[in-house]
């Protein structure tokens, strides 16, 4: 192995770990913040720059949190499998950690002094894998170990309940979420991050497209039981199982699976902007090439604050609703949105009004599957009006 | 409901402008800032908490004008607050008690005479549910409600058991912390305090009086028998 | 929903047992220290057993070993999100022993602070409900925001934000301070305001409708010889609000409406006591109009020795009927106190809402009950 | 409200006895349940509060008229008893209240549970099982409620007295309760 090709996996490697989990850091500030904010309260407002009394607006609570975490006992329970109790926060880790190499992110422009470094990142990058996508569903699957080992080696029947629940609903909810990517997939032809990326340039947006916006929906609420989040956050339900398959979870133990959780919402909402919005397009990309990485974050950031947002207004679903919600309603809607978007991907450039046609059909098929669906499912739950005794 | 979603939508549109009104609202921003103070400075109201070991708030220092928290004595002012303490320890309010958090010894003096203070007055505010019932039942005003709130102390036997000279405050403070019940207080027990000299007077009057009529009448006696007795003379 | 035959399960050779989780007492979601021993098959509840006492510090018996006035303060103990309401009840019973005239100045008060009350108490019990469904605390705080506005009134009339203990036998401990009036008017006038938004925030989620209706149905034959009261049986469709059915202080000067549901499920418990805020406002409003000036104090004699009777005063409080009996035998004491706690008794039925649902719906189940366990367990 | 009538009551049950001062109707021995069920049939749907109450062994004066014709007063005992009273109202004809007293013994104390008539009774009457020690006859699920299973006493009893505290430690409030329990703090 050459020194220059060192060099260029250090780099494509390196900021992915790096920008992370410092992201990580930010997100955990940003979602108190924003959640405190949506509730009226202040949120992290005093921990800065130590020793001195600078506010800094919180902006040190993710690392006092970090010293605090390092610092606490690691408490496993009695008659508790430890292997497995100590396996399972890496086993979360490790593959969340893994798939952000195959989000569109292009670091060649670090290496401006050499162009065969450059030419080495590029080749070394994990999305320019012909599988990008595949690997990525791939190996979010074992994030369902990990969840199932926590649950089960704590012994603890919270936790317990919150390992089962989590097993089932990322089975069921993977099953959408890799259908709604579908569409994407045929539309453009590959599996290709990069090219998937490619093909959306000039504002072609995925999203923009009935079958891209459906799928988008789909893939986002999909998204949010993957990543265990509000309203889906049944595994770790606060006020039915306390906290779910990481109660018996203390100290850094905690902090892992917590980053876990954390990147995995990174790493799904890449690919969310990957697939739909266009990856790292936006102004300027062609002049700055470095402005892609931004963009590219920014998207990611924006969904994570819709992420935050609904978890400040939603309650939580029920197991069994979580469950007719994904097979009864997400997957018969996201079968028909592939019909969908292979019947107008032969029917494409036929001219302005055959796309306005394809359009207009594909949106009011969508809107009607989903009512009815909605009435099927929920036949008997609307608002009621009441009666008053004078 | 109009579409599929709209209820979840309505919600998020509330979080949302509740999220944008916390900058610009403050009626959507609720929770008090415990901002820090400046160097050397005691804390001046409730937002603001002690930050070294032992500091208390500043005398100053109260919630609203209205809220209570635990008792305290008061005086009338003077060099000697003892002098003029208003309890007479009567021990009224440590029978009412409910939670039994007072407990009073009389004062003697040397030689043994009853002086109408107390030689012991505690409050154990770790009992003490802040109720006021001591305050309605005191019959001489001498025991009102502070609302100094902050009284963390590391010890919890003795540091909370206040002491007779921890509980003493002036009137003039009363007034600063409870402006108009202080004042409410004042005029009833001026009124109180006119009425009954009015009375004392009007008794006193009547004393009087009632001496002066007998003393009259005695004269008046005495008259006669003088009278009686020149008339017997002259008989 | 009829749970499975679990005999059968037994004889196919499977050897399966169901899953007893001892929920509590230290749970995020049963309100205090309260227990449930559920029995769980999968994650439906087969079985569930309630276990009280752990807050339990003989509320009656201390009361037996006290003077009249000085219990006042305890009754804000009871339930501490409703101290007024409390110290109204226990008030009543006692004015009933030594028959005291209130004025009407204070009953205009007493009316003003029940309401305020049942205000506090509602608004909050529904940012806990939707707590309880899983939202996080969200509506929780914007309730907490209102509540705030209303504590601070407290404040200002009785000096404490909860344990008022402003009620005495008849009358009021002191008057309001001036301009406590038009403060109080100011917070009723804008409660409407919020109410729309939590309506907007709460009544038509999607994710709330189907959490609540349908779950935990309590019919109306059941509801009334359990003996449940206020919101939850006006839920299933019993209109029995004792401020109409025993028109107490002067309830019946004011014109006001009482909702109830029809289907008794959580989502009715919720949505009367989101009506019932409605309706006390209307009453806060005419109350607040009409109260004239005059004394607030009653001719109570200095020393409260009632002869020997038996009483029982009750109101409508925020989470049933509260009522307290009082034996009085001639001396400074009550020989018997009793409080007829309208937690504990609503929680009669929480089995049989549970059977055959979620565990889940236990949690949300409870919520809807509006439990405070100072109650509860006295 | 209007009030819930005892006449019919009397009158259908002649064996009841009407406490005129405090206004209850006096349950015959054994004869709860039947009455409850006949008031049930009558409309009375609701029972509210469920409670006991505990009288010692006490001296009563009492101011009879002998056989001469003469006014006397007597001391005599009265045996102490355990009541277990029933505020009863209708919700159907928005009446009440209507007072029931079961009466029984200090020692062994028995009553007939009313839970199957009214399922409110169920937590109320094992209150009273639980802090007076009434065993209730018919009761589905008699246990202890609001102490744990294994206390012996019944606190709410008169004659009840402390355990010794085994958490007890010294506050400087030791003072005051000492002078409460020399009675030097007269009521």
């Amino acid at each position: 192995m050459s020194f220059e090709l060192v060099v260029a996996i250090l780099i494509a490697t390196v900021p992915l770990l790096v920008i992370f989990p410092s992201l990580f850091a930010l997100t955990t500030w940003l979602e108190r913040k924003a959640l405190a904010r949506i509730q009226n309260r202040r949120g992290p407002n005093k921990v800065g720059i130590p020793c001195t009394r600078i506010g800094l607006f919180g902006l040190g609570q993710p690392a006092a949190d970090g010293i605090k975490m390092l610092f606490k006992e690691d408490i496993v329970p009695n008659g508790a499998d430890r292997l497995f109790h100590l396996l399972a926060p890496i086993l979360a880790l490790i593959p969340a950690m893994l798939v952000l190499c195959f989000l569109p992110l292009d670091f060649s422009f670090v290496a401006v002094w050499d162009e065969s470094i450059a030419k080495d990142i590029k080749a070394v990058q994990g999305f320019a894998l012909d599988g990008a996508v595949i690997f990525f569903f791939a190996i979010t699957g074992i994030n369902t170990l990990s969840v199932f080992m926590a649950g089960w080696a704590s012994r603890n029947k919270y936790s317990l309940l919150g390992g089962m629940r989590a097993i089932a609903q990322m089975i069921s909810y993977e099953i959408p979420l890799v259908l709604s990517a579908v569409v994407v997939v045929m539309m453009v032809g590959s599996l290709n991050a990069k090219e998937i990326a490619d093909a959306q340039m000039g504002w072609n947006w995925y999203v923009f497209t009935p079958w891209g916006l459906a799928a988008f929906i789909i893939f986002f609420i999909a998204a949010l039981a993957e990543t265990n989040r509000s309203p889906f956050d049944l595994p770790e339900a606060e006020s039915e199982l306390i906290a779910g398959y990481f109660t018996e979870y203390s100290g850094f133990k905690f902090a892992l699976f917590f980053l876990g959780e954390y990147i995995s919402m990174f790493a799904i909402s890449g690919l969310a902007a990957v697939l739909f919005l266009g990856g790292g397009e936006g102004p300027w990309v062609a002049v700055y090439p470095w402005l892609a990485v931004g963009w590219f974050l920014a998207k990611i950031f924006s969904l994570i604050f819709v992420m935050i947002w609904l978890r400040g207004t939603l309650p939580r679903l029920r197991v069994d609703q979580l469950m007719a919600f994904a097979w009864k309603f997400l997957l018969p809607i996201s079968i028909i949105n592939i019909l969908i978007s292979g019947i107008a991907w032969h029917l494409r450039e036929q001219g302005a009004a055959v796309t306005a046609g394809v359009w207009g059909v594909s949106l009011g098929i969508l809107y009607v599957t989903a009512v009815g669906l909605n009435k099927l499912n929920r036949a008997n739950v609307k608002p009621r009006e009441y009666k008053y005794a004078e | 409901m109009s579409f599929l979603g709209g209820g979840i939508f309505s919600g998020m549109a509330v979080t949302l402008r509740n999220f944008v009104g916390s900058y610009f609202d403050p009626d959507r921003l609720t929770t008090n800032d415990y901002s820090w103070r400046p160097e050397g400075q005691l804390p001046q109201s409730a937002g603001e908490y002690p930050r070294e070991e032992g500091e208390q708030l500043s005398d100053a220092t109260t919630v609203t004008n209205y809220s209570r928290n635990f008792p305290m004595l008061l005086h009338d002012g003077g060099d000697n607050p003892m002098d003029a303490i208003r309890c007479v320890a009567c021990q009224i309010c440590e029978r009412e008690c409910p939670p039994q958090c007072i407990y009073i010894e009389k004062d003697y003096g040397e030689d043994g005479k009853f002086i109408k203070r107390p030689a012991v007055f505690d409050i154990d505010v770790s009992v003490c549910m802040s109720c006021q019932i001591c305050v309605e039942v005191c019959p001489f005003d001498a025991i009102v409600m502070n609302s100094q709130f902050e009284l963390s102390t590391p010890n919890r036997f003795d540091g909370l058991l206040l002491r007779r000279e921890d509980l003493l405050k002036s009137n003039g403070y009363y007034h600063r912390i409870h402006p108009e019940e202080a004042a409410q207080r004042d005029q009833r027990m001026a009124e109180e305090k006119a009425a009954k000299e009015a009375k004392k007077k009007a008794a006193a009057e009547a004393a009087k009086k009632k001496a002066e009529e007998k003393a009259r009448a005695e004269a008046e006696a005495k008259a006669q028998e003088e009278t009686g007795d020149k008339e017997e003379e002259a008989q | 929903m009829v749970a499975p035959n679990y005999e059968l399960i037994e004889q196919d050779g499977l050897e399966t047992s169901l899953l007893e989780v001892s929920m509590g007492p230290h749970h995020p979601s049963t309100h205090g220290v309260f227990r449930m021993d559920v029995k769980l098959d999968g994650e439906t509840v087969v079985d569930l057993k309630p276990v009280f006492g752990y807050l339990h510090r003989n509320h009656e018996k201390l009361a037996e070993n006290m003077s009249y006035l000085a219990n006042m303060p305890f009754t804000d103990r009871l339930d501490y999100f409703n101290s007024m309401t409390n110290n109204w009840a226990y008030a009543l019973a006692a004015e009933e022993l030594v028959e005291i005239e209130v004025p009407e100045r204070a009953e205009y008060l007493r009316v003003i602070m029940a309401e305020l009350t049942r205000l506090v108490n509602h608004v909050s019990l529904v940012g806990f409900f939707v707590n309880d469904l899983g939202a996080l605390g969200t509506p929780l705080m914007y309730a907490f925001r209102e509540r705030e506005k209303i504590l601070d009134l407290f404040e200002e009339a009785s000096g404490a934000r909860m344990m008022c203990n402003y009620f005495r036998f008849g009358g009021l401990r002191c008057d309001v301070p001036a301009g406590w009036l038009d403060r109080a008017r100011e917070v009723v006038d804008q409660f409407p305001k919020f109410l729309d938004e939590y309506e907007k925030l709460l009544c038509e989620n999607e994710i709330i409708l189907s959490r609540t209706q349908g779950v935990g149905t309590l019919s109306r034959e059941l509801a009334i010889n359990a003996g449940i009261t206020g919101p939850m049986l006006r839920a299933s469709g019993v209109a029995y609000d004792l401020r109409k059915v025993d028109a107490y202080g002067i309830y019946d000067r004011f014109q006001f409406r009482v909702p109830y549901g029809e289907v008794g499920d959580c989502y009715d418990r919720f949505m009367v006591r989101m009506l019932e805020m409605r309706e006390s406002v209307q009453i806060l409003k005419q109350a607040l109009d009409g109260i004239p000036e005059g004394e607030i104090m009653g001719k109570a004699p200095r020393v409260f020795k009632p002869k020997p009777a038996e009483v029982y005063g009750r109101v409508e409080g925020p989470k049933g009927e509260l009522g307290f009996y009082l034996i009085a035998d001639g001396t400074p004491k009550p020989y018997r106190y009793r409080v007829r706690p309208p937690s504990l008794i609503n929680l009669t039925v929480l089995r049989d809402m549970c059977l055959g649902q979620k565990i889940a719906d236990a949690v949300v189940i409870l919520g809807s009950i509006d439990i405070v366990l100072g109650e509860v367990d006295r | 409200m209007s009030e819930l009538s005892h006449e019919p009551l009397l009158k259908e049950f002649p064996d009841a006895r009407w406490d005129e001062a405090f206004g209850a109707v006096i349950v015959p021995e054994g004869r709860a349940r039947v009455m409850a069920e006949w008031l049930l049939k009558q409309g009375v749907d609701y029972c509210s509060n469920v409670t006991g109450v505990d009288y010692l062994e006490a001296e009563v004066k009492e101011k009879i008229t002998n056989d001469a014709g003469e006014e006397e007063t007597v001391t005599r005992t009265e045996p102490g008893r355990i009541d277990v009273v029933y505020h009863l109202y209708s919700m159907r004809d928005q009446t009440g209240p209507l007072v029931l007293k079961q009466r029984t013994g200090r020692e062994n104390s028995q009553a007939e549970s009313l839970t199957p008539v009214w399922r409110s009774c169920e937590l109320q009457e094992r209150e009273v099982f639980d802090l007076f020690g009434v065993d209730f006859k018919g009761h589905p699920d008699q246990r202890r409620i609001l102490m744990w299973d294994e206390y012996e006493d019944h606190p709410m009893r008169k004659d009840y007295t402390e355990p010794f505290d085994y958490e007890w430690e010294p506050t400087p409030h030791d003072e005051i309760l000492e002078k409460h329990k020399k009675g030097k703090v007269i009521f």
